[in-house]
């Protein structure tokens, strides 16, 4: 490998990774707090920096300078290991997510796989044996029923998620990330077909399954992200915490920062795959395949790849102070019995209008 | 007996529950953006802004003892409010007033009146219970120290917290 | 301190004691009048010695004591005035009469307490009290001096100048 | 007895039948024995020891003797209580503690007429079998004290008195027992722990009747001055006769004395029930004063409820049944009691409306409180707050309401205490308020509330005002 | 229903029970389970009904008037009662056939709530500093009887407040409500009528004449009857209110009368001791000198606290476990008959039977207890100032309490005896020991609740649990067993004698598996002939008679019987 790829992918891992996502997570903690404030008309931390922007700075100290406390009862060494096996995966899928078009001949992607939706799910599976460790490890009841809860909530709705995407992967006929945002910023963004291709009564029929597809991914995502409606592995009322009971400090601060991570990511490939990525509505601003863009260009598609993002955060947040939390026995019928059948039936059906319309 | 609650019958579109999800994400929202958009405010910024002076008369902070109008003590040591106190905050040792005293004819005081802010749970039992209306809860909530020491408030802090309360019923006057 | 009681005087109180065969404590009200009789008033050392000659507790001697109006335990004037009170005389004007005696004798009434009924004259010559129902409510206002009854008093100077 | 004379200006009136008071204000009579004997006294004593006790008991029956000190409880009776084969000495005592306010009828008998009392006793303890009496005589009246003993030693001398009286093997003495100014000392168990040297707190009744437990735990007789002198009479006219005086179950002659708001205040002896509330007040007082109207009338001592003049009252049974006003109440026992009120010690106080009904009240108020002796409850608290809160209805420092509590107070003695004085000083505040509410009420003002009047003395107390 | 002769039938409250002839009203209204409120009535002392509170309304059956038939009898035999309209006192007034008594509806109500108003009319509303609040009569029948709210709109009476009558009470004259208890009690038990009512009316006021004081023996016990707060005790003034403290029934230690009392204590202080009625030993009273001798437990200055080992002839702290080890090494040492022990008649029952085990375990010379003679006062203190000398003679069988401590003391000096357990005793305080009649000694142990002499001369000091803060049972001087319960718990290491010697025991070698006093017990029952058949449960409250002594009642006991008797008063 030359020089120039391993610096561009280094720049490219810190631009992103460290100076994008890290502190967005830092940043979507703070909106949590502020959001969820206005909604029940408070105020929320407002007390460092101005608007309390700081306050994930100050939180980050403070997780750093909490005691780290290991309890004597636990399996230390998996235990340490379930934080990092939490945080590690979620930031890892964020190397196939394209932020930006093909600025000055390089393309807005740490890792351009022709696989991305298949690595991302490969990947994000992992953060669940972070969780079944973290319960297991911790050696106590209420992690462990909520590793053991994580674990199947995970497995089921990781069907339904796998199964949401296959309509369009189906339309778009590709799995590079890139390639299927540069055809949605051509053809209309998959849930609102509204120029190029999309305005064909193919391209509008297809939007039904494309919408279906997309709630299904989204109520998915929430769940795999452990999110409320859906966060029963960690639901206090009756686990306390979940299967991070036993943690503290800068281990917690892990758990908290994947599940946060793990929420940006699920933002960034709902974005991708349903809202057209980095690109503007009605192909405004839209370079053709492979075009190089200016950095003015460049620049305006990644702040467009993270406005949606963080539309999507707060859109997360927004459901998170507004719905209640489901039951076990509902989630897992929501699950195995809703979302499932309702995600083969629409593949069926996109197989039909693929088919049936030309 | 049992009492049986009627589900609902839903609707298909209601079985759906989006639109109830809609619904709610509405009302949520509507909050969102009242608060964000200062229509609405109703937490108050503590302690740049204090609601001192819209306190409750009857608001319960800090007990303390009041003095009369001729800076008698008014408490007489009966530890009702020792014995009511639910977190058992308050602890008395009576004394006897000695005879040359001003106010030998109440013959009693407390010779320690402590109250531990720690236990104290502001819940007003002992300006209830008290007989002589010696103990007040004061409009001070801001209670703080830095020792457990500290925060035991004695005699003399009590009657200084407490200060002087005028127009009280004289029990103790020499027609009774 | 004990009481000078003349040996006439005991003699006679002995007597008054036969009175009583069955019990000498009987005569605690006879031994107390004769010697409030001589010495104007029941101090506390006439009740220490009725309880000694009575062999009674002192106590008991002052319940009798303060329980009777009739009995003084504080030196009355030369001659004391029991003025009558109750309706009849009352009706009859006994209220003006006791002003009216008071103001002639020199008499200040504004010191007396139900502890303390008796007032006294500047000179020590009067002490008045209000006395409840001398039983003559038919000839009104009537008052005690000393032991002399005097009914249908109107003439206080006439009253006061018998006894000078 | 046509000739005995009274002297100028004290005649008695016409209406009158003078048997006690026969030798009261007589023209040439002094308190001497020898003109008592020459008067014909002690012959009854000696008609009386020449017959058996229980002869004299029957005659006294026969006579219907009803005591005159107050309650009018049947002599003959009480005298029957003492118990059968009694092996205790009995003790008479002849209550002479007259102190009901508005009475004054003892006084006349003992200062001018004690041979007569002395000649019932001697009687009356032949009967009880008595061989101790005592006159229990009230302190206010010191000359009557030296009269009673110096006509007991003359009496002793004439061998009336003393050691085997008249030849009988009969011993008698009666010594005078003076009190000191207590009118419970008028309570006969009060009187009794009185003359043991207590304090004279009234006893318990049961188990301390005077009859069977009296002085010194003995069974004891105590009658009124009256009564023992109408023994006397009895003796004299026989039970059968006697009973013929009066009215039936009223019997004999009783002395009534007027006091108050009319012109010729005085004692009258009449026959029971001869005599009206009128005719008493009119006739032989000679009428209220000066353009004067009769108001009130207590009719017994100051104790008895009062009378208003513009009531009318029900007396009589059945077919006797009639409606009369206060002029034509006859003054007998039973009338009188009909009426809501009693003939109590014959004391008359006659108001008219010159006077203030919550000062007449007040005053009788503060009699009560002076005198309770404050051994029960309800009558030691309750008789000073009553006079308290007259107190300030006199002076126009009363609410109305203060009236209902005083009238709560006074139905809280009423009948819930240890002896009889009790209701003696709740009956006028109940019988003042039941009849005068208006006028009391009219004494008071709203502005008066407890509150206030409380609130002032609270500053006042703490020197603020 | 009255089938013997000398029962009575009574209708209470619609009920009809049967009473002994000559039963007061208030006596078959409390056995029938119903309370009469009353302030002026004791049943031991005479009845002056002067309160008033007791008033109920009574009825008889209806008498005929000549010539009417007498009403027709139920099938029960009881006739219709016909209601009296005025109340009577039903403390002075005994049952009659047939009567019918009502302590409640409108005129038994009525009559006590006047009651109560005018009760309170003048009474100082000072329940706050009133030490009685909290066990007053006034209060208690004031929240059931009371208006709730006062029509007294005047001033109140003046009378003296805080008043020195005596050298242990203090007399509020306000506060008292003339119920004349004590001027009784004073009259008629204590027999020292100091006491007395002066004025009248409601200026009525308790007095002591001037110059004299209340200064009987027995005096508090007008604190314990006074319904109200106006006497109380100097001594208990403003200690502590009543209603935190702790009640526990048990009995005096300091004579051998074994009054029996109820000790107040709240956390681990003990504030005051009542008599607790008992009419087979102290009927309801005790003497104040008895009543006051609490005060050493609760001074800690003076406690032993923690055991101590003499180590080069000072004492040094040591832990309990520790010190029971090394008193059994060294007492192993020695051989038969070097050993010997004194206990104290001061001990109960239990522990003297676990001194006898321990005796058999050391195979002891002799044993004996100190004796303590004083003089008997007429009332109720006795002459052996020991609270269980009849104990010692049953369990311990030492007839002569005393009797060869002259004998110990020879041999000390004489070196037979080589080690000496001093059990709850003070050899040099109380029976003429001398510090240098123990230096004799090659071993000494002693156990007392106090620093003491005979404690500076031992090797081994065990702080002993005093009477207040130990279990168990004492036979008085006329032979009654009764409970000695547990008040307060000792200071420190303090432990109960009978644990001590347990331990010795075991330590020495013996184990017994006892682990409380009523394990003792159990085995005493089973092996000492007098206590057959007994179980703790047995004794009660108020004790059981075990064995005669053949002693005679306390003079005061006897006096108060010969009243009953007559009739002067309930018993």
């Amino acid at each position: 490998m030359d020089w120039y790829f391993l610096t561009a992918s280094t720049i490219k891992i810190i631009m992103f990774a460290f100076m994008m996502i890290l502190p967005l997570v830092a940043m979507s903690v703070w909106a949590e707090r502020r959001v969820s404030a206005a909604i029940q008309d408070r105020v929320g931390p407002n007390r460092v920096g101005p608007f309390g922007l700081l306050q994930a700075v100050a939180d980050g100290i403070k997780f750093l300078l909490k005691e780290d406390f290991t309890p004597n009862h636990v399996r230390k060494g998996y235990y340490w290991l379930a934080p990092a096996l939490t945080m590690v995966p979620s930031l890892l899928t964020c190397a196939v997510i394209p932020f930006g078009s093909n600025v000055l001949g390089e393309k807005m992607v740490i890792a351009d796989l022709d696989v991305g939706p298949l690595f991302i799910f490969a990947i994000a599976s992992l953060t669940v044996y972070g969780i079944v460790l973290a319960g297991w490890a911790s050696n106590s009841k209420y992690p462990f029923l909520g590793g053991v809860r994580s674990t199947s909530q995970m497995i089921s709705y990781e069907i339904c998620l796998g199964l949401s995407i296959v309509p369009l992967i189906m339309i778009f006929g590709e799995l590079n990330l890139g390639r299927i945002v540069q055809y949605q910023a051509e053809n209309g963004w998959a849930i609102l077909p509204l120029w190029g291709e999309g305005l064909t009564l193919k391209g509008l029929l297809l939007a039904i399954p494309v919408f279906i597809s997309f709630i299904i991914f989204t109520t998915s995502m929430f769940a795999e992200t452990n999110r409320l409606p859906f966060d029963l592995p960690e639901c206090e009322t009756e686990l306390v915490a979940g299967y991070h009971t036993e943690y503290s400090s800068m281990k917690f601060a892990l758990f908290f920062l994947g599940e946060y991570a793990a929420m940006i990511i699920g933002s960034g490939l709902a974005v991708t795959l349903f809202l057209g990525g980095w690109s503007l509505p009605f192909g405004w601003l839209t370079p053709e395949e492979g075009e190089k863009v200016g950095i003015f260009t460049g620049l305006i598609h990644i702040g467009v790849f993270f406005a949606k993002v963080i539309g999507f955060i707060l859109f997360f947040i927004w459901i998170r102070w507004s719905l209640p939390r489901f039951r076990y026995d509902q989630l897992m019928r929501l699950g195995w019995v809703f979302f499932f059948e309702i995600a083969l039936a629409n593949v069926i059906l996109t197989a039909l209008i693929l088919w049936l319309v030309k | 007996m049992a009492i049986v609650v009627k589900r609902p019958k839903l609707r298909w579109w209601e079985q759906l529950y989006l639109p109830g999800i809609a619904k709610g994400l509405v009302v949520t929202g509507r909050h969102f953006i009242n608060t964000l958009t200062g229509r609405k405010k109703v937490t108050m910024q503590y302690p740049e802004e204090k609601w001192d002076a819209n306190l409750p008369e009857h608001y319960r902070g800090a007990p303390a003892l009041v003095t009369d109008e001729q800076q008698r003590e008014r408490c007489v040591a009966c530890q009702l409010c020792e014995f009511i106190c639910p977190p058992r905050a308050i602890t008395i040792k009576p004394e006897e007033i000695p005879s040359d005293d001003k106010w030998a004819k109440v013959e009693k005081r407390p010779g320690s009146f402590d109250i531990d802010m720690i236990r104290c749970i502001y819940c007003g039992m002992c300006e209830e219970v008290c007989p002589e209306q010696a103990i007040f809860l004061r409009k001070d909530y801001a209670i703080t120290g830095t020792s457990r020491d500290e925060m035991v408030h004695d005699k003399k802090k009590l009657y200084e917290i407490g200060g002087v309360r005028e127009g009280l019923v004289n029990k103790w006057n020499d027609l009774k | 301190m004990t009481l000078d009681v003349p040996a006439e005087l005991e003699k006679e109180i002995d007597e008054r004691i036969t009175h009583y065969p069955v019990s000498k404590r009987s005569a605690v009200l006879p031994v107390l009048h004769h010697l409030q009789h001589h010495f104007g008033y029941i101090s506390n050392e006439a009740v220490e010695w009725t309880a000694a000659k009575l062999e009674l507790e002192p106590i008991k001697v002052l319940e009798v004591v303060t329980f009777y109006p009739g009995f003084r335990q504080t030196a009355p004037g030369k001659y004391h005035i029991r003025v009558c009170r109750t309706l009849s005389c009352a009706m009859a004007g006994s209220y003006e009469l006791m002003e009216s005696i008071c103001e002639k004798a020199g008499i200040d009434r504004s010191g007396v307490t139900h502890h303390d009924p008796i007032a006294v004259s500047a000179d020590g010559k009067y002490s008045i009290e209000f006395a409840e129902c001398l039983a003559s409510c038919g000839t009104g206002p009537v008052c005690l001096v000393d032991d002399d009854f005097h009914e249908k008093v109107e003439d206080v100077d006439a009253l006061l100048k018998q006894y000078q | 007895m046509s000739e005995i004379k009274y002297l100028p200006g004290k005649e008695p009136h016409p209406r009158e039948t003078r048997s006690v008071f026969k030798n009261v204000d007589r023209e040439g009579w002094d308190q001497s024995i020898e003109t008592y004997i020459a008067d014909g006294g002690y012959e009854m004593q000696k008609k009386a020891y020449k017959m058996t006790p229980d002869e004299i008991r029957e005659e006294v029956k026969t006579a219907g003797l009803r005591g005159r000190g107050g309650a009018g409880f049947p002599a003959g009776v009480k005298w029957g209580f003492l118990p059968p084969n009694n092996e205790k000495p009995v003790y008479l005592i002849c209550n002479a503690d007259e102190s009901e306010p508005g009475t004054f009828k003892d006084r006349y008998i003992i200062h001018q007429d004690p041979h007569q009392l002395i000649e019932g006793m001697a009687i009356s303890c032949f009967s009880v079998g008595a061989h101790l009496a005592y006159i229990y005589i009230r302190e206010e009246f010191p000359e009557g004290a030296q009269i009673l003993e110096k006509a007991i030693e003359e009496a002793h001398a004439k061998g009336f008195l003393g050691k085997d009286i008249l030849g009988t093997g009969f011993d008698l003495e009666i010594y005078v027992h003076r009190g000191a100014g207590a009118y419970i000392c008028g309570e006969e168990t009060g009187l009794i722990e009185s003359l043991e040297g207590k304090r004279p707190y009234p006893r318990i009744k049961p188990p301390y009747f005077p009859a069977a437990m009296g002085l010194y735990l003995c069974p004891t007789i105590v009658n009124n001055v009256e009564t023992l002198c109408h023994v006397k009479h009895i003796m004299q006219m026989g039970g059968e006769e006697w009973s013929k005086t009066g009215k039936p179950n009223n019997t004999g002659t009783r002395i009534l004395c007027v006091s108050g708001d009319v012109v010729n205040p005085g004692y009258f002896e009449v026959q029971v029930g001869h005599v009206t509330m009128g005719e008493l007040i009119n006739d032989m007082c000679g009428g209220l004063k000066d353009g004067r109207k009769l108001k009130a009338v207590i009719p017994g001592g100051s104790s008895a409820k009062v009378l208003r003049a513009d009531e009318t009252f029900k007396i009589g049974k059945g077919d006797d049944e009639k409606e009369i006003d206060i002029w034509d109440i006859p003054m007998d026992f039973d009338t009188l009691a009909a009426c809501g009120s009693m003939a109590g010690s014959g004391g008359v106080i006659v108001i008219d409306d010159s006077r203030s009904i919550s000062w007449v009240l007040n005053n009788i108020n503060n009699f009560y409180a002076h005198e309770s002796c404050g051994q029960c409850t309800p009558c030691r608290e309750g008789s000073l707050w009553m006079k308290k809160i007259t107190d300030r209805v006199v002076k126009g420092q009363a609410s109305p309401d203060d009236i209902d509590t005083l009238d709560a107070v006074a139905r809280n003695i009423d009948g819930r205490t240890i002896c009889a004085f009790g209701e003696a000083s709740s009956w006028p505040t109940e019988s003042f308020i039941d009849k005068f509410k208006d006028e009391l009420v009219a004494d008071t003002s709203e502005d008066y509330e407890g509150v206030a009047v409380n609130a002032e003395r609270e500053l006042a107390a703490a020197g603020l005002k | 229903m009255a089938e013997q002769s000398d029962l009575i039938d009574v209708e209470i409250d619609g009920v009809w029970h049967s009473f002994p002839k000559g039963t007061r009203m208030i006596e078959a209204c409390r056995q029938a389970g119903v309370e009469v409120p009353h302030y002026c009535y004791h049943p031991k002392l005479s009845s002056p009904g002067n309160c008033r509170m007791c008033l109920v309304q009574m009825g008889m059956p209806p008498r005929p008037r000549p010539g009417e038939d007498p009403p027709e009898p139920d099938e029960d035999g009881h006739v219709p009662i016909s209601w009296m309209p005025r109340p009577v006192i039903a403390c002075a007034n005994t049952i009659a056939p047939n009567m019918g008594i009502r302590t409640t509806g409108e005129l038994t109500e009525t009559c006590r709530e006047g009651v109560m108003e005018l009760m309170l009319a003048n009474h100082p509303l000072d329940c706050p500093i009133c030490d009685q609040a909290g066990e007053c009569s006034l209060q208690e029948f004031s929240v059931e009887h009371g208006k709730g709210e006062s029509r007294f709109r005047e001033q109140k009476v003046k009378k003296p407040k805080n008043v020195d009558v005596g050298p242990r009470i203090r007399l509020d004259d306000e506060r008292c409500i003339m119920c004349s208890r004590c001027i009784r009690f004073m009259d008629e038990v204590a027999d020292d009528p100091v006491l007395g009512f002066t004025d009248r009316g409601s200026h009525t006021t308790l007095a002591v004449y001037p110059g004299r004081e209340m200064d009987s023996n027995y005096s508090l016990n007008t604190v314990d009857i006074c319904p109200v707060g106006a006497l109380t005790s100097n001594d208990f003034r403003f200690q502590m209110r009543v209603w935190f403290m702790k009640e526990t029934q048990t009995i005096d230690t300091n004579c051998a009368t074994g009054t029996n009392i109820t000790v107040y204590s709240r956390q681990g202080q003990i504030y005051r001791i009542t008599p607790r009625q008992n009419n087979e030993v102290n009927s309801d009273w005790m003497p104040d000198s008895h009543r006051l001798s609490f005060h050493w437990i609760n001074d800690l200055e003076s406690r032993l606290t923690d055991p101590l080992i003499k180590e080069d002839g000072k004492h040094k702290l040591a832990d309990y476990s520790q010190a029971i080890a090394y008193a059994s090494q060294r007492l192993q040492k020695y051989d038969a008959g070097e050993v010997a022990i004194v206990a104290s008649a001061r001990m109960t029952n239990e522990e003297l039977y676990m001194v006898n085990k321990l005796k058999s375990q050391l195979d002891v010379r002799d044993i004996d207890v100190v004796a303590r003679r004083g003089e008997a006062d007429n009332y109720l203190i006795s002459d052996d100032r020991n609270p269980n000398t009849a104990g010692v003679n049953t369990v311990l069988g030492v007839k002569d309490p005393g009797a060869s401590l002259d004998l110990l003391k020879k041999d000390i000096a004489s070196g037979k005896v080589k080690a000496l357990l001093v059990l709850q005793e003070d050899l040099i305080s109380d029976a003429g020991f001398t510090a240098e009649d123990l230096k004799q000694l090659d071993f000494l142990l002693t156990s007392y609740p106090t620093t003491n002499p005979t404690a500076d001369a031992a090797d081994v000091v065990l702080p002993g649990a005093c009477w207040a803060e130990k279990s168990g049972t004492m036979i008085n001087a006329t032979g009654r067993l009764q409970r000695l319960n547990r008040a307060v718990d000792g200071p420190g290491q303090t432990l109960e004698p009978w644990e001590i010697i347990r331990d010795l025991i075991q330590e020495l070698g013996g184990g017994n598996g006892i682990y409380s006093a009523t394990d003792i017990f159990k085995q005493l029952a089973a092996e000492v002939s007098e206590f057959n058949g007994l179980t703790w449960g047995d004794i009660g409250d108020q004790g059981t008679q075990l064995i005669e002594t053949g002693a005679e009642l306390p003079p005061l006991l006897q006096r108060e019987r010969a009243r009953v008797a007559s009739g002067e008063i309930i018993g």
